[in-house]
């Protein structure tokens, strides 16, 4: 552990220093880094078992195929994410298999069924568009030098997801019919999942410390900004309604809709017309988990235990 | 389960350095290449091995992760 | 390098003995990549899940190869893949339920894509120019699968106990569908033998005990002495049985029909 | 990314004397789906035929279910499409002999180098 005080690793690593370990970091640096990589490891994790329950019924042996390439690479990115959090003290093992289902960090989209090919197509497009917009701006900014370095990788993959999910809800908004219907469905409960995913609003957010060690450098508002930038003239191009337009005034995206607002996963509903809740309420739902939070943390660690027991008995 | 960190290296192509991507935990030399083989997918790599990160001797620094493979290793 | 095969030759009987042994082996792989997709998630370790998905894409892509394989016989494969009921499913026995445990799944991975690997390579060695072209390629992909296997069943076997136990009966059951399938020496395997397609049924037998012998013999097995089930369908080419109607219906991809825009 | 798209060059002002040739620049500039790496290059394509404004190329792939393989197909066809004197293009998927990391480069700068393409 590093002997200087937060303050003073802060200002290094606004200066350009980079950390290598545990060796340079402060509790307060290695407390913010934790959370982080902490999130980052469970949504990677988690996304696996929910693309996996739609990709067993994917259309064809290539789109089948394409969906667990995809699988395999969050499986990797999230097991990097594991090994970086063991080398600073945590332990993958009791994060991975010792955890109850409620304990882990990922995002709300990822206790929701993806039902369809549809709704995989547009997971692809817009979760993991989410997700390569905070890592791409964590690789930017980071002052880890582990983790910008392992993010090469990442970032490498995750543009492939993104042209899947481009490819696809392209290919089947054209396809027209029920294949266009289904996307749209997708996009009208995935859309506003993915605008809550980047969390509260700065003029509320609670200090974490991220920005000032350099763990990233983009604001909650300004992530979402940017993931509208590609996703709204990308649903636009495609003809598909999603619920945000660019405000020439403002000169930023406005979203159409009460923001944040009511969910009702049994039917995959955002309840527009009931308008705006508060982000406590917002909090509650999250905290209850989704439907298949349970089932998808099951569903990875079911033989660990079994196997763990053979082999040292 | 008793599990090693293997260290991953690679080559991308010919005249190029072999450079540290990552690690993979791993019981036994062969799952080890799986495992990296498969994690570490992202080029198409003209080389690639792992090493056992015990095997792996600092030469100069008193700490950091080769170090503490070290340390762990005598027990 | 022998002679490649004159497809135009090639009587009505010798074509469907053909057809048959190309479906049978694009259906096991088929199935084996359903096998080993619903291990990615349950495997033993994150590392492990991220080698069950790469094994499953392998299996879909020689899949997918094989099946191409029909169009040099002008057979669309389309019909094949999308349209037949389970009962006409011609993938190994050892493929028709999902593995009960990881032991299983190891079973798998050495036992039944080793037989397919050993078939395949007597392919590759053939007449049959198309599968000389294409099968190296599967194989090269193959050794992977084969030191994953080996390694994990060796670990389980050394553990003793459950794993070893659950991994003998996995052994168990899985191997006498898989000789009677390589050992095959009905009319129709006979007639891809004698045009050079295949090697002897003898020859496929003692290169896959030569290949197992040592790892089964750790759960206590001699595969010098696993007789092949009686109990054998000559159209699928396959012993009796066929696989769970889900398996069937994602092979297909039933549920997403509407959006195979391809 | 993007197969390299937003680097493709405009289409070839005139219809070139050899064709082929002019097959071979043009396909320089297709990049692998995941690396910036050009198909020649990465040694995926093992030749080039044209005949009446059809473009036939001969390709594999790095693995039989390499999960790029529409991305690889639908670039080359749009870029080679962009050139008006092909009409069409045939890819013909082959797998004979397989591809190796050996064929990174050096076979692929080779290739470029004997049909007087600099690399």
């Amino acid at each position: 552990m590093s002997q200087l005080t937060d303050e003073e690793l802060m200002r290094k690593v606004q200066g350009g220093y980079m950390v290598e370990g545990p060796e340079d970091m402060t509790e307060g640096y290695r407390k913010a880094l934790r959370v982080q990589l902490t999130v980052q490891a469970d949504t990677e994790l988690m996304s696996a078992p929910s693309y996996w329950m739609a990709a067993r019924h994917a259309p064809s042996t290539n789109t089948q195929v394409s969906a667990h390439a995809i699988i395999q690479d969050e499986l990797a990115h999230a097991n990097i994410a594991y090994r970086l959090l063991e080398d600073i003290g945590e332990s993958k093992e009791r994060l991975v298999y010792g955890r109850q289902p409620y304990e882990f960090k990922h995002p709300y989209g990822f206790d929701q069924p993806l039902d369809n090919w549809a709704e995989l197509v547009v997971a692809t497009g817009f979760f993991d568009r989410a997700g390569i917009t905070l890592l791409s701006d964590v690789h930017e900014n980071t002052s880890y030098a582990p983790l910008k370095r392992a993010l090469v990788k990442i970032g490498m993959e995750e543009t492939f997801h993104l042209r899947h999910g481009e490819v696809w809800m392209r290919r089947l908004a054209k396809a027209g019919g029920e294949a266009r219907e289904l996307v749209q469905r997708a996009v009208d409960w995935m859309f506003p999942m993915t605008i809550e995913w980047f969390g509260l609003p700065d003029d509320m957010k609670r200090h974490s410390g991220q920005l000032d060690f350099k763990l990233k450098g983009l604001t909650n508002d300004q992530l979402r900004q940017v993931w509208m930038a590609s996703t709204v003239p990308l649903c636009e191009e495609l003809g598909l309604d999603a619920p945000a337009h660019w405000d020439e005034d403002k000169s930023e995206y406005v979203l159409d809709y009460p923001f944040p607002c009511q969910y009702d996963a049994v039917e995959k509903h955002w309840a527009f017309d009931e308008g705006e809740i508060s982000w406590d309420a917002v909090f509650e739902r999250w905290k209850k988990r989704g439907p298949m939070n349970e089932i998808y943390v099951e569903s990875v660690q079911r033989s660990r235990l079994d196997v763990q027991r053979w082999l040292t008995a | 389960m008793r599990e090693s960190v293997y260290d991953v290296f690679t080559r991308k192509e010919r005249g190029d350095r072999l450079q540290h991507v990552g690690y993979v935990d791993a019981f036994d030399d062969e799952t080890a290449k799986v495992y990296a083989w498969t994690t570490y997918s992202e080029e198409k790599w003209f080389e690639m091995c792992v090493v056992k990160r015990v095997n792996v001797l600092p030469v100069n620094r008193t700490d950091g992760l080769f170090v503490e493979a070290q340390d762990s290793s005598h027990d | 390098m022998i002679d490649a095969l004159d497809l135009s030759t090639l009587s009505d009987d010798q074509r469907d003995a053909l057809v048959r042994l190309i479906v049978t082996l694009a259906d096991s792989k088929r199935l084996m990549g359903i096998r080993y997709s619903d291990w990615t998630l349950g495997a033993p370790s994150i590392e492990t899940g991220v080698s069950m998905a790469s094994m499953t894409q392998d299996e879909w892509g020689h899949a997918r190869l094989l099946y191409a394989m029909l169009k040099t016989l002008d057979i669309d494969p389309a019909p094949f893949e999308y349209e037949r009921s389970g009962d006409k499913f011609a993938s190994l026995s050892a493929l028709d339920r999902e593995p009960s445990d990881w032991a299983a799944v190891v079973a798998l991975m050495v036992l039944a894509d080793g037989a397919l690997s050993t078939m395949l390579r007597s392919l590759a060695q053939g007449t049959l120019e198309q599968a000389r072209r294409r099968v190296p390629k599967m194989l090269a992909e193959e050794q992977y699968h084969m030191s994953m296997g080996s390694a994990w069943y060796r670990r389980l076997a050394d553990s003793g106990g459950e794993s070893r136990r659950l991994l003998a009966v996995a052994t168990e059951n899985m191997l006498p569908g898989l000789i009677a399938w390589l050992g095959v020496d009905d009319a129709a395997a006979r007639s891809m033998v004698a045009i050079g397609v295949l090697d002897s049924a003898e020859d496929r037998l003692a290169l896959y005990r030569d290949e197992v012998r040592e790892v089964v013999a750790l759960v206590g097995w001699d595969i010098d002495t696993v007789l092949g089930t009686s109990e054998w369908d000559e159209v699928r080419g396959r012993a009796v049985g066929r696989p769970d109607e889900e398996a069937c219906e994602r092979a297909r991809g039933d549920r997403n029909r509407a959006l195979l825009v391809e | 990314m993007s197969g390299g798209r937003d680097l493709w060059s405009a289409p070839l002002g005139e219809v070139p004397r050899d064709r082929v040739k002019a097959i071979w620049k043009v396909l320089q500039e297709v990049l692998d789906p995941e690396i910036p790496i050009s198909l020649p290059e990465l040694g995926l394509i093992y030749d080039v035929a044209y005949e009446e404004g059809i473009a036939r190329i001969d390709l594999t792939f790095t693995a039989t279910a390499c999960p790029c393989m529409d991305f690889i197909r639908e670039d080359i066809t749009d870029r080679l499409l962009s050139e008006h004197w092909i009409d069409r293009v045939e890819l013909i998927e082959v797998w004979d002999p397989p591809w190796t990391s050996d064929r990174i480069t050096v076979e692929g700068r080779e290739k470029l180098k004997k049909m007087g393409v600099s690399a």
